[in-house]
């Protein structure tokens, strides 16, 4: 199984929600994130003073898939976060050992 | 000679203050719905009336509501432009009341002065998460002087033609919440609905600063109608207990239905209520007693929740529901002078009484009239206003601001900073 | 024929709206102290008390508490029900006190309004976190009507047994404080603790909103407690400057012991005493002059700090303290009247002066009475009628609704949505 | 003998609360713009204000403010030491006034402590983040003392020297604002800048509290500045439209040169605006007319703005902007007293008028000589009590507790649990 | 080593955080997420209109172990996290090449 | 690549952030994270009586990193975050088998 964790603009992460939805994704887990990288972040104004704020506010998907999905969910988040602006973010695919539903106890794809 | 009463200006004085007071409340119960990257945004718009407004009323506005009638009873003219013999020796028969004031005419200038500030503000619910701040700013000041200024001179002044007819506002149905209310209307037609509305959620972002902002807006509300008085007297008394009956009613009224309609009665529920009940007892407050504010205030509270249903069936996006609760509980409280009205509680308006305490369907016509006039009058004219601006400065942000939110790309803030990481910003060059 | 005094109806008109404020000022007291899961249904307990009790006051509870006595002083009668008889004419002797009123009846009627919306308002912080809001609702219509009124009565009205007896109670020691205060822990015993209490911190959540409500509630005490001297006059002055003096104290006790105790002051712990201090004043704000306020308030902030102790270790869980604070403080500052109270501060008082101040046990005694009875009467009838709701709609959450928090379970409401994610909600169906 | 004017009573009873409030306002105007580890050591720090100074106001600070000159008019005696001759039988003329008082002298004084409890908390915005509380309250004390009182006698008692010349101040310029000012700069020179300053940024942890601040310092300034005419009269008035026009004017100024240098208009600039101009207008508020008041605010935005940037010019870490908006704003109202007081609006000071209403520049040189006085005044012996502080008991926390933050390293606690996790604490031992 | 992540209910994190505490671990690292599964989120009422809120909170825990004592930890957090409800979560398990404590600049299990 | 996770003060973070700047990261994303370790909570005091408060506030930093430039970038964290205070933190190192570009679908080290 993989990890499959994605960093988004958050007004897509309702998009890319959707869009796992429809391919049959049934859970995901999402935290705010803060961001830097090539987009800069903004300048603030702070009593006529301008203060330069690195970061930028971002959506963070972490969705546990089996091997075989690993391909069809990244072009899906990909596809769903895409605004070919400067900061749409990373998708990265990661490497699980093993994963258990906590109510069931069940292992491996199962759980998922 | 007229004397000042000093228990009559002890009353004004905080009643001012109170109405003041109502406007920060305003911007708190607005600025908790909205979404956190837009409170700034919300908050600014209210506050900077206080600002801008406040100058515009003394340099203009006043004189155009309370100057002497240019003719017709449809606006006063300019003597009073600059606070010109506006001052602590103005004489208390100034402005041409049947009687003369027992406060300070200037007292009674800035008593006004503060209705001016939050009329305008209360549109800004209706426009919230998009507005353009310059584009905003301009219409402001437009309107309090073309659209404002005359609607309070056809009620408020003793020289309006609305005042002359006999049509009954104590506290400003007409002048201030039909007013606000249908311009905000006309405004949200012409620069359209929010990106993502209705099929995105935009739940409030803090309904405890909603909360507070009720809260505010209540108790300042006791200046902006018992303060109509005008005096420390039996009716500001009346007018006193009516607020409050009306907006612990409608409180009950919206919190019942919506309980019924959706099986939960909601704290945003309970302040909508209460601001409906507080709206509609405005017109009222001086002029109806016993139980009727009780009636008055629910038929508030049922009428404007309902009424929000509009909103998704036009397809209008009036954010925060200006209409449905200025707009509609203005009307409601207007009309209802008409049926309530009892001149056992003041009888100021013996021969005027409302359609259930002695008068016939008299007052309710000229009820009637005054609310057709200020909506014909006030959504015609923001209308255009709007458009006005629209095409030149333009009154509402691009996509890529409203998406990445009033706070930062209008006023580049940001409201909340509660960990450590936003707080990061380095340089600084003063 | 008695005369309206303008300057005191303006004084009273202004406490009223003081009094009012003084209930959200509770609300966000409260809220800022309970998790970010149960502030909706904290607040939502107090502004709901805005809206029923204010209607069940004129509808029913007013007439209870100052209508002519049924008989011993025990309860008003049904002559001033849905205002009857209250009115702008209603005469100024009309309620019988010793001296008629100088501000209208109707006014002094929305002026004791006030103090029965925020009484019960008060035992919502001892059941913080798990009351059912419909079980709250009827609970609390029972509780204004069933003991809220006959204390009232008891004490307030010129016909109540107590008041005939002498026992002095300023603003509300007994009929405000000592009656939620033991209504309170009665409740509690009823509903039982909290899920996880004591084991979990449950730390509250924004101690801003707090202290916000704390700012409110000293700001609205002077309406409280000065404004029942009902005229702007010495007393008034006298009142308000205990009040504050008692407030000041109570912080400055309360940190003390904190500090001692703990190591550290705390804002929680500024706001607490200053409130104990506000509490124990209430009674005797009128009666006592000098320093007394001083030593009553210090008292207070210092006993009320320790009183908390008591929960623990009798396993009950008053959760915001509400026992602690207005139970103690009620009954430090009913028994401190029967030690300052000093006829050169209110003449009214001669020959029922307290111990310190030329008095004997006289007084002293009659305020062990008052509180006895407060305490004895409101304890038993709470508790069944907490036990009457329980059993029949039920006063209690489930186990889940609990866990899941009263916001959502409740009102299905989210607090705060300050990042992008909780706002994504879809669909909407008015 | 003269006797107690109720209207006038009712109007600074009300006044006095309404100062009062400002305190609470004042901590969420500050609390709002420090770092969210911060903000309840802010909230404490003026909050407690309102316990220590009181309680040392009523046992010596009014005393040395308004008793008996001890000589030179620099300095009151113990005449009135715990509240000593301070009851309601005082009579209306004990303090030595021109005219007796229309109001209880009881309720001067309490009106008197409200100014008392602020001042000194103005000081905390600039020493934000870093003071250690113990030495924070022995500061308090000592300055409320040595330094508040003996101004407070100079400008404010009939006996004071700056009195007697004719140097005029309102309602605090020199008094409140330019005394906690000057003591803010001399305080920020003791202890140095806050770590990391000015290369990190800092943000506001929440502008929402900032602007409720404001909201509340605004309706606060009117009890502050009309209350300050001792009256329900036509000179309240026009302190009260004075006082709104300058916070109006203020707020424009801000934003416009805001705007200019920046590009943006900001939320905290329309609130540091209004409490700029709200800061110039306090001297003049019941000494100029007409639109004097709107060239004052504006005057006072646009320079305190450019004011602020001296601190990094010359790298002293004013960290909320006290200097810059008290100091100077102080400075530029106690200045314009000289240039645009008024006989006509305030008849009290015919002969006094300032340079541009037919005065010559006498006027304006008392005005000088009050600045002068009270900066080098409360300047130096601010500076000596910070020095004799910071070296006993320590003003300054320690590296580690700033980083950790003064809400946990001075008060134990945690400003906000929004989440789940943060409240997890375990155990609690009463 | 291995990272053993596990998404549980916000109120079971003091029972979680007990249990690893009393089987030796002796750190860990915590977020707020919010989760979106098989347990439906709950419904909100705004001005009479009905909302479907998709994502319920839930916690993140993450804890680099040895790896002989994945098993251990992986159980008891099962069983301190179980309700038996939906909802319960998930616990997955990532192998971790290398780990340093800042502190010491120790690396590998030392670090732990 | 290898995702490198920094657990670290957050005072730190402006340095930490500078220090990889410095050596050419140009991009990392940061979230908020509460902490259990040796550094022991803090106590609060609440209306007189004492509570435990078990959770300290970090920042987590998450680097995606090409295989040869892990060990610098690590380096550079440690050397960055330390106060030799405990509590400094933790670093870790785990593999990462794709990662993807959202805005131009770059794959690999190009994403980075
Ligand atoms: N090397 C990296 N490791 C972890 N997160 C990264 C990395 N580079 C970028 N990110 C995340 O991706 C977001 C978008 O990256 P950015 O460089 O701004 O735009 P783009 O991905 O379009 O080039 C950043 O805000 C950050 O959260
Ligand atoms: N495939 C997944 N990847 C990542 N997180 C998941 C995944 N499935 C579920 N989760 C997380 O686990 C939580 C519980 O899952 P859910 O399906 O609601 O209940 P259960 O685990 O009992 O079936 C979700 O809220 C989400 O945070
Ligand atoms: N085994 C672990 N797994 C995940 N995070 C850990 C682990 N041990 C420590 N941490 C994180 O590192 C932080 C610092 O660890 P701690 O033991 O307090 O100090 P030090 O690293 O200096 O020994 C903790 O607050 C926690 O966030």
């Amino acid at each position: 199984m993989k990890l499959v964790t994605a960093i988004v603009k958050p007004f897509k992460l309702d998009d890319v929600k959707n869009a796992l939805q429809d391919i049959g994704v049934n859970g995901l887990t999402v935290s705010e994130v803060q961001g830097y990288g090539r987009q800069r972040g903004h300048t603030e104004v702070y009593r006529g003073a301008e203060y330069k704020v690195d970061f930028v506010p971002k959506v963070r998907l972490e969705v546990v898939v089996g091997d075989a999905d690993v391909a069809r969910i990244v072009d899906a988040i990909v596809a769903a976060a895409k605004t070919d602006k400067i900061g749409d973010g990373k998708v990265w695919v990661t490497s699980v050992d093993d994963i258990i539903r906590v109510r069931t106890g069940e292992r491996g794809p199962d759980a998922i | 000679m007229p004397e000042i009463n000093g228990a009559d200006t002890a009353w004004v004085l905080i009643s001012a203050a109170l109405v003041l007071f109502m406007t920060p409340g305003l911007a708190f119960f607005y600025g908790g719905m909205v979404r956190s990257k837009n409170v700034l945004g919300m908050l600014m718009q209210n506050f900077f009336s206080m600002g801008l407004v406040s100058v515009l009323w003394v340099l203009i506005g006043f004189s155009l509501a309370f100057g002497d009638d240019i003719g017709g009873g449809l606006l006063g003219g300019f003597d009073f432009a600059g606070l010109k013999d506006i001052h602590m020796g103005t004489p208390l028969d100034a402005l041409g009341f049947g009687a003369p004031l027992t406060i300070p005419v200037l007292l009674f200038m800035a008593y006004q002065m503060m209705f001016a500030v939050i009329t305008p503000a209360l549109i800004t619910g209706a426009t919230a998460d998009r507005l353009k701040f310059a584009g905003y700013a301009t219409f402001l000041g437009l309107w309090l002087v073309l659209v404002y200024s005359p609607v309070a001179h056809w009620v408020f002044s003793p020289h309006g033609w609305l005042f002359k007819k006999g049509a009954l506002d104590f506290a400003g149905g007409t002048v201030v919440h039909i007013n606000a209310g249908i311009a905000a209307l006309a405004v949200v037609l012409v620069i359209g609905k929010r990106r993502g509305w209705p099929r995105d959620g935009m739940h409030p972002h803090s309904l405890p600063l909603t909360l507070l902002g009720t809260g505010i807006l209540w108790f300042g509300w006791f200046g902006f109608n018992a303060g109509s008085s005008l005096g420390a007297n039996g009716i500001a008394a009346q007018a006193f207990v009516n607020t409050h009956l009306a907006a612990a009613a409608g409180m009950l009224g919206w919190l019942l239905v919506e309980r019924i309609k959706a099986g939960h009665a909601t704290t945003l529920g309970a302040a909508s209520g209460a601001v409906a009940g507080l709206v509609a007892i405005t017109p009222c407050a001086g002029y109806v007693g016993g139980l009727s504010p009780l009636v008055i205030g629910f038929a508030a509270g049922v009428v404007c929740l309902l009424a929000i249903g509009l909103k998704t069936r036009f397809g209008y996006d009036d954010s925060l529901d200006v209409v449905g609760v200025h707009l509609v509980g203005g009307i409601i409280g207007s009309l209802m002078v008409g049926l309530f009205a009892d001149a056992n509680v003041n009888e100021g308006i013996k021969g005027n009484e409302g359609l259930f305490f002695g008068g016939g369907e008299g007052l309710l016509g000229k009820q009637f009239l005054a609310v057709a006039a200020t909506i014909a009058f006030s959504g015609i004219l923001s209308y255009l206003l709007a458009q006005l601006v629209d095409k030149t400065i333009g009154l509402r942000v691009s996509e890529d601001e409203e998406i990445e939110g009033l706070d930062s790309s209008q006023h580049a803030e940001t409201a909340y900073v509660l960990g450590g990481i936003g707080s990061m910003g380095s340089g600084g060059s003063a």
